[in-house]
């Protein structure tokens, strides 16, 4: 067993290592072969250590990574039913986006590089996932990031692929600062950084401290899951292949911070105050992300922002105090949300590598299998009844409005806000990409197989994900919420309320559904004004933060090298030195050559002398 | 101490001297490239394997593994007194492995090639002479010693600038260490008028009754010479120049062992002799540092010269150095040591990287570069590496250093540490800049299409794997770290 | 009484003289001058009781030195009318040296004044060459033998320097 | 008892400084010389001042080495002084200002 | 003169005679090279007479001691000698120097130091005194082809001569306050009531400003620069070791045999070191000869053995000798290195004739750099112990300001230190050099003195024992 969970995690690093030290040398299909096959043989593995996560979990300690004084940190592993369905779900989509990836780059000269970062990516993910302590799991957390940024950078040649991918790696690194100073805190507090001592010991704690941990590594959760205000990244980390942007923006990385959250949950939940901080940031995070998914043009960038609201939903899981809405939601997400980045590639694909979605249209009539699975995964975005995303969606509002106080009814208010603008957009994406006719000049590319198959388990996961944790509304025995151990979780609201909501949450979809038909059905032009523009921009916060921050820092940066550095430290020395200089040169003046002038200096000496010793004479 | 363990074979005075015949022979055969080259690599290797040997001596209980103390200079008190500890050890192994690196790297060297390996192992000798001596005017000897290798290393084999560059190192470092003869001599004379018997030996001037400002005094003269060298904010103006101008294996053995001479002579004599005045010293050290790991970085952030930025951001490194030292506990100091290493081997290794980029485009300027991972794959993946490693990836060889100073820093000082923890995010801007322009983006046209040819990949391979393998497995070099370091930290009587 | 007279006078002609001598244009009207300077201090050195110093005063400096200066303004033709008047100084050049060295004079002399010593009396006294030679011969006879050499290595280096130019160097031999 | 050694002292340290003056202000390379010896004179005086209030011979002895010396320096100089003539001709010292700085 | 009085004086005999027979010989046999090689084994006898033979007399004539110290100053000074006369074989042929006449000048110069350091009159020190330097006038103009050295010559002979009158005045001044010519019993008079009796204080300016001209302090120190650059550079090797090491070696115990009174001079001649080391060095910062900067640079060095001067005694006494043999090496060896250059037409001193030398005389160069950083005082050479020895013994004996002004000087002077070098190694090389290629004598004179830098910097001890044994 513990073979089997310890080779889950080193084989996509093996695979990782081999494409990229020796994957330029090997024949052409061997680099994929090995990539998907690694990861292939990790989901096995996975399921084969899978019995051994009941209950208490297996643990596995490779070596010691560390020890220092009374600092100790080890390569040690912690497979926990929690970790167990996160890694179950890390390695199954990773394989299928790597099945999927080998046709999407088939034709890319840099496959090899693609594929070690991607293998070196679900290592590091697993990492996240399966770490016992906080050091390794910021190793990974560290270790997603650099592989989010070499590939968002893949294309290298355009600069602004290269750009993007430096822009998700510091804005989330702001975010790792806080969790950076969060695990020293915690280890100050603790003397360890083992995950479940902390948990274990969390009750020690007095409120405050616990309050600021936990909005500590709520921030760090924030710039890895681009929550609000570190979330604009993500827009452009699509400048990414399609497959990454499945499978690390939008199915595992970006999850990394609820997981986070749910994995020191223990802890979390002791500060009421930072829970509702966490449920106010999913639910701004997802009303901000949604709004700006309706003006957004691009395909992928429609995704992108789509992903960010509804990991916003997650994160509102988090601060009602649902581990297992979240997590269901997390990975009814993963299903879905994958899906519809891949079956977006395959879009544009069709579309001769188009990616705007005023320009596309009538793609139904291009390929009808992709369509269907498109729609697969809008409908469980868009929350369509008995899909999983409704479930899980639902199961997050339910738990929102459980908790009655007015603050969080407020959110509940704002979160079924979100979930018909979600409906919405969903559609208006829909009706633009497939219905009326293509409006793009492009012609079609090819679909290789491998690029669609994939989908398919993806999209029977995605569609019928609600049977994970199916309330028992519906008949269902709330299965994750069991095997995660949070029975509490399940909701015990009275049948009509349930009734009520459910309602509600069909009544939205249904709305957002028709306006978008009557609005998108037939397209009718580009929409333009402010308004859009505004929301194309992102609420224009890119600026906001260019002018607050980066331009003070380039500013204060150059003041430092221009000003004190070459100015007041330099100079100085300079002047220094040239002073010295300037003193040598007029002594040499004194030095012209007269004999006359030579023997005056010794007059003078004389005379200083003989002046000094009358003076200490007559003294 | 214990009794003079290496009189078997004597393990200290060998690595002194070897590199020291080695540079002669250099120097005598300076018409036959050929015959320098093999004699620098010869004594290069000779001398790691002699460093690693070293590894198999036990420590005593004083943390002591192998000692030397001979009468060398008696008029004045001087004896010849080398030891080593775990510290020691650490450094010197460092040292003989950049070294071994550096004679490699400059292999194809067509200008005056004798001249230049002869100075290398002089430099050698040097500085495996500073982290091996025990006596201050021995000490004092070898410090300066790395004066005259480095100033013709830059000065010869450099770039344009390289003349100024190396006067203004000289200048500097000399300014401070003529302090710090200074407070040596008048050291001695306070520790002979106390006890009658006059000497420089380090054991024996810790016990001196020192005036408290007396003793700041000392400790001030002291850390003008180890500031200047590490180099702590205001201190630093020397670096850049001289790292940017200096060749390949000037600027590998500036950055990765020069500067950890200073940290050395801090923990070993600056902190040991004046306990109090250190003491007191630490909230403004702790201030400089913090201050060194901002600027350098904001300063990094603008530079256009690749060298330049690796340059800069050395400086913002040590900052993390002195203040794990600052934070004064076990772990934060075997944290900055850790960190010292492997800055010496990151630093190392991308400055290679960098020589290997110049010399295949020419230029070192970021807007003409970019690109380079089109015709340089291979190259570029280790640049890539090693800036990784530079800005902290966990699990590559900065990282382990940094976390330990971090944790080693909150325990004492929460403030510090989470202002330094912005650091990181610093290095990471900088570091990514640099990555940016030169690898990624339109691609630029290199003059030598040329991937890595056999001999560079021999030097970066051992690099790249100790990058990772001291990253992810950093424990063998905290082990022999553990005992002296709490000794150091008990003796001084600091809590 | 009469020595003390005669000393006066003889101090002033010979501070007279010495200044009428630097102060000419013509070298050899400042030799000539300085030639009768010698003749008041070898009379001095009479009066203080030293007449084998005051005989060599004469013979050396005022015979043979002064001649040779003679001989080599006469040999180098420095004429009054080109050389000596363009090289004479003008009292504005003479004035700060002038203050200066009076200043000096004051400084050394005020100096010089206030040791206990310096009102101690010279008194009548005479040397006799009997006295002399003996000094000179017996105790000194080491001293005398390298001013000896000097005088010859003196010699030699004047020649060395001196003699004309070879246009010819066969002496460049080996 | 002729005079007190100051007013000895007086004399010759007033030829002391006008031979200093000479050697500084004139240019013409014999009169320099000329101040030479005037300067050596008033340190002959002295010694032999000295010598008489002492009442001993070694003094008027050194008078001698004084003028031996002087003799030789003097040969000397005047072999240089046809020599620097016969080189730059001159012997203005004004002439002999190539080296400076 | 007694058979002792000869035997005592036997090493300074061997000199003159040696030299007399040779000037005498010489005129027959007009080999140069033989007279020089065999002035140079005549200096290498009297040094080795002076090393070991035990004279029978404490003092000759009541002039000159035969202590330890004395013979051990006049091994130092034979051997410069001797080795100027070696130095000087390649160039003499070049400049066509009369081999016996220059042979035979300096061995007299020999014997004048050697007799000034071992003076133990007053008389005895003007004599010896006057000896050499009247001798060097015509050594420094020994090259009858050369403008600058007839003015190099020129300007030391007037400053000679008023440096004699000075000197003289003193002399008779001391007399006049304590009626004796003997070192001990006239300096020793010359305090009352524990301070500096005024006509002392008279005779010691004058003093002061004559060995100040000697060893070139501020403000007595404008014709080195002048002096050293129109010397042939052999002459000025000699000169800027031996010539100032005598001097300063006789000074010494005119220090240290005065009283109380010893504390006025001491405050003086703790100003003109501080403005001698000051002065010294900004002066040489923008010099762009190597010979002027060697002058100025000898001029910083003589000031800060005035640091060792005041400190006196033995500390300062055994600082004194070593840093001046360290010193004399490094000086030697860096003229010597400026006459195996010398063309016959020029000598190489200009900074930008030297570009690139490095390249073309690696080992002369190399020579040249560790007799500079020698100089510098940059450890591992020599230059470094003498510095150290010298500041140690200075704060030590309560010099601290002087020390740090001394360290000071020491920092800014490798300014000046580093550029000649980076001008033969780091600058680009010039593409018509005129650099000779040297004899053998000079590159053992190099490698010997080279050996010596880098011995000493390495293993200080017996030159220090051996100059602790020597002083009394």
């Amino acid at each position: 067993m513990a073979v089997l969970l310890t080779l889950t995690l080193l084989l996509p690093l093996a695979g990782g290592i081999i494409n990229a030290c020796f994957g330029n040398r090997l024949p052409r299909p061997v680099p994929v072969i090995i990539a998907c096959g690694s990861v292939i043989a990790s989901f096995l593995a996975c399921l084969g250590a899978l019995p051994g996560a009941g209950g208490e979990g297996l643990r596995v300690t490779l070596f010691s990574w560390m020890s220092s004084g009374t600092f100790q940190a080890d390569i040690g592993l912690l497979f926990d039913p929690l970790a167990a369905i996160m890694t179950l779900m890390v390695t199954g989509v990773a394989s299928l986006i790597h099945l999927y990836a080998a046709g999407y780059m088939e034709e890319d000269p840099d496959q090899t590089r693609f594929f070690a970062l991607l293998n070196l990516f679900v290592f590091a993910m697993l990492t996240i996932v399966l770490a016992d302590n906080l050091l390794l799991m910021f190793l990974g957390w560290e270790g997603v990031g650099f592989c989010s940024y070499g590939l968002i950078g893949f294309w290298y040649r355009q600069s602004e692929n290269a750009e993007a991918g430096r822009k998700a790696f510091i804005v989330t690194r702001i975010g790792d600062l806080f969790f950076t100073v969060g695990l020293l805190w915690l280890f100050k507090l603790f003397g360890t950084i083992g995950i479940e001592a902390i948990n274990g010991r969390a009750t020690e704690l007095d409120p405050l401290t616990v309050t600021l941990v936990a909005l500590l590594l709520l921030g760090g959760a924030c710039g890895k899951s681009a929550q609000l205000p570190l979330m604009t990244w993500l827009p452009d980390a699509m400048a990414g292949p399609t497959p990454v942007s499945a499978l690390i923006h939008a199915a595992t990385m970006v999850t990394a911070g609820v997981y986070l959250l749910c994995r020191m949950f223990p802890l979390v939940s002791l500060s009421p105050l930072a829970l509702g901080a966490i449920a106010l940031i999913g639910v701004l995070t997802a009303l901000y992300a949604a709004t700006c998914a309706l003006g957004q043009r691009e395909i992928k960038r429609v995704l992108a922002y789509s992903t960010m609201s509804q990991v916003g939903y997650m994160f509102l899981a988090v601060g009602v105090g649902s581990v297992s809405a979240a997590m269901f939601h997390l990975l009814t997400h993963a299903f879905f949300k994958a899906l519809l980045f891949m079956a977006a590639g395959c879009v544009i694909n069709l579309a001769g590598h188009e990616n705007d979605i005023y320009l596309m249209g009538g793609m139904r009539r291009r390929s009808q299998t992709v369509f269907w699975l498109f729609l697969a995964g809008l409908v469980c975005l868009a929350g369509a009844p008995l899909t999983g995303g409704f479930f899980s969606k639902d199961m997050i509002l339910a738990a929102a409005y459980a908790k009655g106080s007015p603050f969080y009814l407020t959110i509940y208010g704002l979160g079924v806000a979100t979930a018909a603008l979600t409906s919405f957009y969903s559609f208006k994406l829909g009706y633009l990409v497939f219905a009326g006719d293509y409006r793009g000049e492009e012609l079609p590319h090819e679909l290789p197989g491998l690029m669609t198959w994939p989908l398919v388990p993806l999209a029977v996961l995605g569609l019928f994900g609600g049977l994970l944790n199916l309330p028992h509304l519906f008949g269902g025995h709330s299965w994750l919420s069991a095997w995660l151990v949070r029975q509490g979780d399940v909701l015990d609201l009275p049948v009509a309320v349930e009734y009520r909501l459910t309602g509600l949450a069909i009544a939205v979809f249904v709305l957002g559904w028709l306006l978008a038909h009557l609005r998108y059905y037939r397209f009718k032009a580009r929409e333009s004004g402010v308004l859009s523009e505004f929301l194309l921009a992102g609420w224009r916060f890119d600026g906001l933060y260019r002018r607050l921050l980066i331009r003070p820092f380039n500013g204060f940066g150059r003041f430092c090298w221009q000003g004190l550095e070459e100015g007041l430290v330099n100079g100085l020395l300079d002047g220094m030195a040239a002073t010295f200089v300037s003193w040598g040169q007029s002594l040499r003046l004194l030095a012209n050559g007269r004999i006359s002038s030579y023997l005056q200096g010794f007059i003078w000496g004389l005379l200083i002398i003989v002046g000094w010793f009358l003076l200490r004479a007559v003294a | 101490m214990t009794a003079d363990i290496g009189t078997s074979l004597p393990l200290l005075s060998l690595l002194l001297w070897l590199p020291v015949a080695g540079a002669g022979l250099c120097f005598v055969s300076y018409r036959s490239a050929q015959l320098a080259r093999w004699v620098a690599l010869l004594t290069a290797l000779l001398v790691l394997l002699l460093s690693l040997g070293c590894l198999l001596c036990p420590a005593g209980p004083d943390g002591w593994m192998l000692l030397t103390d001979r009468p060398w200079i008696e008029a004045f008190g001087i004896r010849y007194s080398l030891g080593m500890d775990g510290i020691s050890l650490l450094l010197v192994i460092l040292t003989a492995f950049l070294q071994l690196v550096a004679v490699l790297i400059s292999w194809d060297q067509e200008k005056y090639p004798a001249l230049l390996f002869g100075l290398l192992l002089l430099l050698e000798a040097g500085i495996i002479g500073v982290f091996l001596a025990l006596d201050l005017v021995l000490f004092y000897l070898l410090w300066e010693l790395m004066l005259i290798p480095t100033f013709f290393l830059i000065g010869i084999w450099g770039y344009r600038r390289r003349v100024y560059a190396a006067v203004k190192f000289f200048l500097f470092t000399l300014s401070g260490s003529l302090c710090m003869l200074l407070a040596i001599i008048s050291l001695y004379l306070v520790h002979g008028e106390q006890t009658g018997s006059y000497t420089f030996a380090l054991e024996a001037l810790k016990q001196t009754q020192l005036g408290f400002g007396q003793e700041m005094l000392f400790y001030l003269c002291f850390m003008a010479a180890f500031a200047v060298k590490i180099p702590l904010f205001p201190f630093h103006s020397w670096l850049p120049d001289a790292h940017t101008e200096a060749p390949v294996a000037g600027s590998i053995d500036l950055a990765g062992l020069l500067l950890k001479t200073g940290v050395y002579g801090m923990i070993r004599f600056a902190f040991p002799l004046f306990p109090r005045a250190a003491e007191q010293s630490l909230p403004v050290l702790a201030v400089l540092a913090l201050f060194g790991i901002f600027y350098a970085a904001w300063i990094a952030y603008l530079q256009t010269d690749i060298k330049r930025i690796v340059a800069y951001s050395s400086i913002s490194h040590l900052g993390f150095v002195v203040l794990g030292l600052v934070a004064w506990g076990q772990t934060a100091w075997e944290g900055s040591l850790l960190l010292m290493v492997n800055h010496g081997v990151t630093t190392g290794a991308l400055f290679i990287a960098i020589a290997f980029i110049q010399k295949r485009t020419g230029t070192r300027e970021l807007p003409k570069l970019g690109g380079l991972w089109k015709s340089q794959p291979n190259l570029s993946a280790f640049f890539l590496l090693f800036s990784l490693a530079s800005l902290g990836l966990p699990g590559l060889a900065n990282f382990a250093g940094e976390i330990l100073v971090l944790i080693g820093t909150f325990g004492s000082h929460p403030l510090w540490a989470v202002i330094a923890v912005g650091g990181v995010l610093f290095s990471a801007v900088y570091t990514l800049r640099m990555v940016q322009g030169t690898i990624w983006g339109p691609s630029c046209e290199p003059f030598d299409r040329q991937d890595l040819g056999r001999r560079e990949w021999l030097v970066l391979i051992p690099l790249a794997v100790l990058v990772v393998l001291l990253g992810c497995y950093p424990q063998p070099l905290l082990d022999p770290l553990q005992l002296p370091v709490s000794l150091l930290l008990h003796s001084g009587g600091l809590p | 009484m009469i020595a003390t007279v005669v000393f006066y006078f003889l101090g002033a002609l010979a501070i007279i003289a010495t200044l009428l001598a630097i102060l000419q244009k013509n070298p050899v009207h400042a030799v000539i001058y300085l030639v009768n300077s010698f003749f008041a201090l070898a009379l001095l050195f009479y009066l203080l009781g030293a007449p084998l110093v005051a005989a060599w005063e004469v013979i050396i400096y005022a015979g043979a030195i002064m001649v040779l200066f003679l001989f080599i303004i006469m040999m180098l033709e420095v004429s009054p009318t080109s050389g000596p008047s363009r090289l004479a100084p003008t009292w504005l050049q003479w004035l700060p040296i002038l203050l200066l060295a009076v200043a000096l004079a004051a400084c050394t002399l005020l100096l010089t004044g206030l040791d206990p010593a310096s009102t101690g009396a010279v008194a009548r006294w005479h040397a006799t060459p009997r006295d002399f030679g003996y000094a000179l011969f017996k105790e000194y006879a080491l001293a005398i033998e390298i001013v000896s050499f000097q005088l010859l290595f003196a010699a030699v280096g004047a020649f060395y320097v001196g003699r004309p130019e070879r246009k010819n160097k066969q002496e460049d031999g080996q | 008892m002729i005079v007190p050694i100051e007013h000895l002292l007086v004399i010759s340290t007033i030829l002391f400084v006008l031979g200093l003056a000479c050697v500084i202000v004139r240019r013409s390379l014999i009169m320099i010389l000329i101040g030479a010896e005037i300067m050596l004179n008033a340190v002959g005086l002295t010694l032999v001042g000295a010598a008489a209030f002492w009442q001993r011979i070694d003094a008027q002895i050194m008078v001698i080495f004084l003028m031996a010396m002087t003799s030789a320096e003097v040969s000397i100089s005047l072999a240089m002084v046809v020599y620097l003539q016969r080189r730059k001709n001159s012997i203005d010292v004004r002439a002999f200002d190539e080296m400076r700085g | 003169m007694s058979p002792a009085a000869l035997q005592s004086l036997l090493p300074q005999l061997i000199l003159v005679f040696g030299a007399t027979l040779i000037l005498l010989a010489g005129a027959w046999l007009p080999g140069r090279r033989l007279w020089l090689y065999s002035g140079a084994l005549l200096a290498v006898l009297a040094a080795l007479c002076a090393a070991l033979l035990t004279p029978a007399l404490t003092e000759v004539g009541g002039l000159y001691g035969t202590s330890l110290y004395a013979r051990f100053c006049t091994v130092v000074w034979s051997l410069l000698v001797a080795a100027t006369l070696l130095l000087s074989r390649r160039y003499a042929d070049l400049h066509r120097f009369g081999g016996g006449e220059y042979t035979a000048l300096l061995l007299f110069a020999g014997t004048g130091m050697s007799l000034l350091s071992a003076a133990t009159s007053l008389i005895g020190l003007f004599l010896g005194l006057e000896a050499f330097t009247l001798v060097l006038y015509i050594l420094i103009a020994f090259n009858r082809n050369d403008n600058r050295g007839a003015e190099a010559g020129l300007k030391y002979l007037v400053f000679g001569a008023v440096a004699t009158g000075f000197l003289a005045f003193g002399i008779a001044l001391i007399y006049t306050a304590t009626g004796s010519f003997h070192i001990v019993e006239a300096l020793g008079g010359l305090q009352s009531g524990g301070t500096l009796r005024p006509l002392g204080m008279a005779g010691w300016a004058m003093l002061l400003v004559a060995i100040g001209f000697k060893i070139s302090l501020v403000p007595f120190h404008l014709w080195t620069p002048d002096v050293y650059q129109g010397a042939p550079a052999p002459v000025t090797a000699l000169l800027s070791t031996a010539a100032k090491g005598a001097v300063l070696a006789a000074f010494l115990p005119l220090l240290n045999v005065m009283g109380s009174g010893a504390a006025e001079v001491k405050l003086v001649i703790s100003l003109l070191a501080i403005i001698t080391m000051l002065v010294g060095t900004f002066a040489a910062l923008p010099q762009t000869n190597l010979k002027r900067m060697l002058a100025y640079s000898s001029i910083v060095h003589m000031g800060y053995l005035l640091i060792s001067l005041l400190v006196g005694g033995a500390d300062g006494g055994k600082a004194l000798l070593f840093y001046l043999i360290v010193y004399s090496f490094a000086t030697f060896g860096a003229f010597a290195v400026v006459t195996s250059l010398a063309s016959e037409q020029h000598e190489l001193q200009d900074y930008d004739e030297l570009r690139g030398l490095g390249y073309q005389c690696p080992r002369r160069a190399m020579a040249l750099a560790a007799f500079l950083f020698s100089l510098a005082g940059i450890p591992p050479l020599a230059g470094f112990f003498a510095k150290f020895g010298l500041f140690r013994a200075a704060l030590v004996h309560g010099y601290t300001g002087l020390a740090i002004i001394g360290i000071f000087a020491s920092l800014v002077s490798v300014y000046y230190y580093l550029r000649p070098i980076i001008v033969l190694f780091a600058q680009e090389e010039q593409a018509t050099l005129t650099a000779n290629c040297g004899a053998r004598g000079e590159y053992l004179l190099l490698a010997g003195c080279c050996a010596a830098v880098l011995m000493l910097g390495i293993y200080p001890e017996p030159l220090l024992d051996l100059v602790a044994a020597v002083l009394p």
